[in-house]
């Protein structure tokens, strides 16, 4: 398992689970993730990741998961924690 | 080409224009390919809802006047037990290719078996004589089909091809007739107000006149006299039966086929069909090279099974080994025909795996050591 | 800390059995994670709650799911989740099927457990094509696409399930597609909360053979073109529209039933999504049946 | 299902209905009859030979399905089907389906339809008399809805006591093109009459409509085909390749190069078969192909002459039961552990260099081995090449093959063993 956390969320990256296919690459709105050169995910812009969960929802394996870095209730303050950093 | 692509060019040869049928693995590219090849000849592939139907639909267009065939697999072969029993008691002439894989139920889907040999004879309810052919490579996969039409047509009895996945996969270089011998259904020579459409003829059948304008007549599953009227007369319904069993009966010299390989001075045959006898003839020939006294026997048909041949070779051999991707079903018939005579074996296996030359091998030097 | 996807993943289903035998980007997997979130919100006990599954790439669905799952023939999954509903009512049971094994070999079935409104939820992932067996012809595809049995486009009607199951008397029905997984999850949710036979038909990709075979681009292309062929509807704001039926049998369900082709909108020819209807007062017959056996003890009692 | 006696004067009429079709029209061919119900007033009335119809007494609710089989074969013949409970039991799949496809074809339902709001005498519900408390329970089966819903052409209800509208409603049946549905009943309270109507053309017709532009091509094709068949020009004892991989190597594609190389080029027998596991990406893939100048019993490549290895996996699996002097090749950037005496050939390095991809791998193990036999020669396989591949990309396909026939051929010389 890869985890990278660099901003304020950490994405899971489960390459065993992974096929490649990437549906996550492409339903970021961030393009917080790159492909590698055999396809798979790399989330080498994680700076810009805004927890929105499309790769995550979008994954048909089960192989990508964003963690917010704080308790669920506070994730109502997601866009003055962007604006603060 | 592959087992599959000759068995479609096979019936399309054989003057096939209509497939109705239904996708299952491993026999979904006789569908691919008559789906292409079909309409360039002016024939009607119909994709249909399910196999129950595509065998209810090739029994219509056969009545229509069309040689008509369906292909499947072993799920598939079981629903279509009810309306292949139609066909035989209507006398409907039509061709079923079971590519077979391994069962029960959905079984592995993209594994060879031979599974449905005792399927192909009795799967349908009550006794009923059928035709069944077995080839083992692709040129015969071809040939067999051509054949599977001509009997159909001639004997107005459902024919099936017992294909296996080895076979119906593996791709291989054949040399094909330009143009195969070929039998059309022949009109009625008497008058529609003559006309029996199911007369009892000692060994023979009457012409299946196509439905239409001058021809009008019943077809039902119930049994019937030979104008096709249910009827539950005793003595009527045994002169059917006579009639039924007869027409194979009687031509089992034209029916039946085998090929025999190095048994003129064999102690030891194998009796192998379908996919497996390509491994049964290698064994033989590794055996030969040990100096071992093997041969094969290979039936092409299954069903009526060679019984008179089997017969003999049992008085002439020490030994019969039967190599089959299954638990045993032709050893029961090899058995029963042998008599005791000669000691019957089989190497088994219905786990997916081909028998390999090797397996066989092993079973004739284990015997062979017996007999010295 | 909540890890929503690997909790779904270790507590609704079976890692061991990962990954999955679907091709790259193929949306069942999608479907199937929509439908745990579904039996997760809902607050189900895993124990009780069983998925059926059918034969085709749909079919291994209930291999993966960590409930009480039976992979039985092809189209044959309503009528074995019948005998398990009626034996076992209280128990929610899911019947997962793709478009051919629901709609052609399963027809028949589909037919009567609407009829009947058995308390099923089907999901029926609809992706116009048979993908374990190569990419033939389905009775979802539609009229010009090309398919390993119509190579040169198909020329058959495609079937309207939805006229279907409103005839047959289906008590909801609802379309999702696996770009929209919200939207998805929460009509899966929704289907499993109707008393009676609940259909959700969830447009799917198969991109590997429908999608190459017709140029339509790869897993992510297909989907995002969802958004564009789809358009969402609310039943509760349209009124009973014209739908193909003119005749009514004593009692038929069509009259009943409000659905979501609207007026006016029918032209659109963008494939409406939501709910397209619900029966009022629809009632399971497994408990139906129950009552009746209580009613006929109390009045032998 | 047995025929129920009471419905005899029912099946008089009917019959009396589809007979006057044969009246109005001396060139309409006579309609052929489907049903399930065996009992025949013809056949009562002790007429011997011709029918006065053609009739098949079908399986219950197959009948359907063995009707469009006769509507492609018979396109002009009106087809009558007389069903009853049948049609909504056993024969609801072929009736969604028929509907939905639009096949010509005329189904007279009887007592298949619920016919009063409290009829209970009606066979409706399942096909048999149920007993109260399940009609109840269980909604009627509604056909004719179904058929509608599912756009059927024609759709009607007709009396049994008014037998001229029925004779009416089917000769509009039988003249619309597509799936007629009309539900008899008797004295019910219920719209008589047509019910709903659908344009959509006739299945067969839309299918000889779409097959005019094949049967054209076909003509064209049939001259294309005949390609002789050499006699092999050297004699070449059996000769077993197994190329094993993963999917995406291009290994399924390599065999069917390599089998027609040495079948349509070579002149020699030769076989193909293959596992290529379900997976489009990443799953094992083995292809074995053996070539002989005799005909081929076994087809299987168990003892390889020529073992070409492009994955670890592979490895493992197949470095053992090989001829003695066999030749394995393999890739030294797949695998790790390398069985004794194996010949290295960067093969996908050399695909990635000629072609840019990966898939390729497969075409430069066909010239690893051309290298190993002379059963087959690099000029018959890009020949058969020609066939499989783009033309696009077929040079540097040539080139791929090229490239790993040479570097075969300096490791077998330069003695570059592992």
């Amino acid at each position: 398992m890869d985890i990278v956390a660099r901003g304020i969320y950490r994405i899971n990256l489960y390459r065993e689970l992974c096929k490649a296919c990437g549906l996550c690459i492409a339903w970021c709105p961030q393009q917080v993730l790159f492909p590698d050169a055999q396809g798979y995910p790399l989330a080498n812009a994680i700076e810009r990741c805004v927890n929105c969960k499309a790769c995550e929802r979008h994954c048909p394996d089960f192989a990508i998961e964003v963690i917010p870095p704080e308790p669920e209730s506070e994730i109502a303050d997601v866009p003055s924690l962007i604006h603060a950093r | 080409m592959h087992g599959n692509e000759a068995a479609a060019e096979g019936a399309i040869a054989a003057g096939c224009r209509f497939y109705a049928g239904y996708p299952i693995t491993p026999s979904t590219e006789i569908a691919e390919i008559l789906s292409g090849r079909l309409p360039e000849v002016g024939g009607v592939f119909i994709q249909m809802e399910d196999e129950i139907a595509s065998m209810a639909a090739i029994i219509g267009a056969s009545l229509g006047g069309l040689k008509s065939a369906t292909a499947t697999s072993g799920p598939g072969f079981s629903l279509m037990q009810e309306n292949l029993g139609f066909a035989v008691a209507s006398e409907i002439p039509c061709v079923v290719i079971n590519v077979q894989r391994v069962g029960p139920s959905t079984g592995l889907p993209t594994k060879a078996a031979q599974g449905d040999v005792m399927q192909a004879r009795w799967g349908t309810h009550g006794d009923h004589p059928i035709i069944v052919l077995v080839p083992s490579s692709v040129q015969e996969a071809y040939v067999l089909t051509v054949r599977a039409f001509n009997l159909a047509e001639k004997f107005r009895t459902p024919v099936i091809v017992l294909m296996d996945a080895i076979v119906a996969q593996l791709k291989e270089k054949v040399e094909l007739p330009d143009t195969p011998q070929v039998v059309n259904r022949p009109l009625p020579a008497e008058s529609p107000e003559a006309y029996k459409p199911f007369a009892f003829t000692e060994g023979g059948v009457a012409p299946l006149a196509p439905f239409g304008r001058e021809y009008r007549y019943h077809v039902t599953g119930l049994l019937h006299d030979e104008h096709g009227f249910p009827t539950e007369d005793a003595e009527v319904v045994s002169r059917w039966w006579r009639h039924m069993t007869s027409k194979i009966d009687a031509h089992l010299d034209e029916i039946l086929q085998w090929e025999e390989a190095l048994l003129d001075d064999a102690e030891i045959a194998l009796v192998a069909y379908g996919g497996t006898a390509r491994a049964a003839a290698h064994a033989v020939t590794l055996a030969r090279a040990q100096g071992t006294r093997a041969g094969l026997f290979k039936p092409l048909t299954i069903w009526p099974f060679p019984e008179k041949a089997m017969r003999e070779l049992a008085g002439r051999v020490e030994r019969i080994i039967v190599p089959e991707m299954n638990l045993g079903q032709i050893r029961l018939e090899v058995e029963r025909l042998a008599g005791g005579r000669a000691a019957v074996e089989g190497v088994n296996r219905a786990d997916g795996l081909a028998i390999t030359p090797e397996q066989i091998l092993a079973a004739i030097m284990k015997v062979s050591r017996l007999a010295a | 800390m909540k890890l929503q996807n690997s909790f779904i993943l270790r507590e609704y289903l079976r890692p061991q059995a990962f990954p999955t035998t679907w091709c790259p980007g193929c949306g069942l997997g999608i479907v199937m994670s929509s439908i745990a979130q579904a039996v997760h919100f809902r607050g189900l006990d895993k124990n009780n709650v069983a998925m059926v599954s059918g034969i085709g790439c749909t079919g291994r669905m209930s291999g993966y799911a960590d409930f009480n799952t039976l992979h039985t023939t092809h189209g044959r999954a309503p009528a074995f989740a019948t005998g398990l509903k009626m034996a076992r009512p209280d128990m929610s049971v899911i019947v997962v099927m793709g478009d051919g094994d629901s709609m052609s070999i399963g027809g028949n079935h589909l037919v009567h457990a609407m009829r009947r409104n058995i308390g099923l939820t089907a999901v029926v992932v609809n992706n116009a094509v048979y993908g374990l067996t190569g990419g033939q012809s389905s009775p979802t595809t539609p009229v010009g696409g090309r398919t390993s049995t119509a190579a040169s486009g198909s020329f058959e009607r495609p079937m309207n399930l939805e006229t279907l199951a409103r005839a047959a008397g289906a008590a909801f029905y609802a379309r999702a597609t696996v770009n929209q997984t919200a939207a998805l999850t929460r009509l899966i949710e929704r289907a499993m909360g109707v008393s009676g036979f609940a259909l959700v038909e969830v447009v799917s990709n198969c991109h590997v053979l429908y999608g190459r075979m017709n140029e339509l681009g790869d897993a992510s292309q297909m989907m995002k073109s969802m958004e564009e062929q789809t358009r969402r509807v609310n039943p509760v704001l349209l009124r009973r529209a014209a739908a193909p039926l003119r005749l009514t049998s004593a009692g038929s369900p069509a009259t009943p039933v409000s659905t979501a082709t609207a007026q006016g909108v029918h032209q659109d020819p963008r494939v409406p999504r939501g709910v397209i209807f619900e029966r009022h007062g629809s009632r399971d017959y497994s408990s139906r049946y129950y009552a009746m056996l209580e009613q006929k003890a109390r009045a032998r009692a | 299902m047995s025929y129920d006696r009471r419905f005899a004067t029912t099946w008089q009429l009917l019959l009396d209905s589809i007979c006057t079709l044969m009246g109005l029209d001396a060139n309409r061919e006579p309609p052929i009859v489907l049903s399930s119900l065996p009992d025949l007033p013809y056949q009562r009335s002790g007429r011997e030979g011709a029918a006065p119809l053609s009739f098949i007494q079908g399986p219950p609710g197959r009948n359907i399905a063995l009707a469009i089989g006769l509507r492609a074969a018979k396109p002009n013949t009106p087809l009558v089907l007389i069903m009853s409970a049948d049609s909504i039991t056993l024969g609801t799949n072929h009736l969604i389906h028929a509907a939905r496809r639009n096949i010509g074809m005329t189904l007279l339902l009887l007592r298949a339809e619920v016919t009063a709001a409290a009829a209970v005498d009606s066979m409706d519900r399942a096909g048999w008399d149920m007993p109260a408390y399940q009609r109840e329970l269980e909604t009627a089966s509604r056909p004719l809805e179904w058929a509608s819903a599912l756009g059927a052409s024609f759709v009607a209800r007709a009396d049994l006591e008014d037998p001229d509208q029925l004779a009416h409603l089917l000769h509009r049946a039988i003249d619309t093109p597509g799936f007629s549905v009309i539900g008899v009943t008797a004295g019910a309270q219920l719209q008589m009459g047509v019910l709903s109507e659908n344009a959509w053309p006739e299945y067969f017709d839309a299918y000889r409509e779409w097959t005019k532009p094949l049967l054209r091509l076909a003509v064209a094709g049939s001259q294309a085909r005949a390609a002789p068949a050499r006699s092999p020009t050297h004699v070449v004892p059996r000769f077993e390749v197994r190329i094993a991989g993963l999917g995406g190597h291009g290994v399924k594609l390599a065999g069917t190069v390599l089998s027609e190389a040495a079948g349509f080029h070579e002149g020699l027998w030769a076989t193909q078969r293959g596992d290529y596991g379900s997976a489009t990406r990443g799953g094992p893939s083995v292809v074995d192909v053996v070539m002989s100048s005799d005909p081929i019993t076994y087809p299987a490549a168990d003892h390889p002459d020529a073992l070409i290895v492009l994955s670890q996996g592979a490895a493992n699996r197949f470095a053992k039961d090989l001829k003695p002097g066999a030749r394995v090749i393999i890739d030294p950037a797949e695998v790790s552990s390398l069985p004794a005496g194996a010949i290295a050939v960067p093969i996908t390095a050399l695909a990635r260099e000629h072609t840019g991809k990966p898939i390729a791998a497969g075409i430069v193990s066909l010239g690893c081995v051309a290298a190993l036999t002379d059963a087959v020669s690099l000029e018959s396989l890009s020949r058969s090449m020609a066939a499989h591949v783009p033309r696009a990309i077929a040079e540097k396909n040539r080139a791929a093959c090229a490239a790993g026939y040479a570097a075969t051929r300096a490791a077998i010389t330069g003695g570059v063993h592992v």
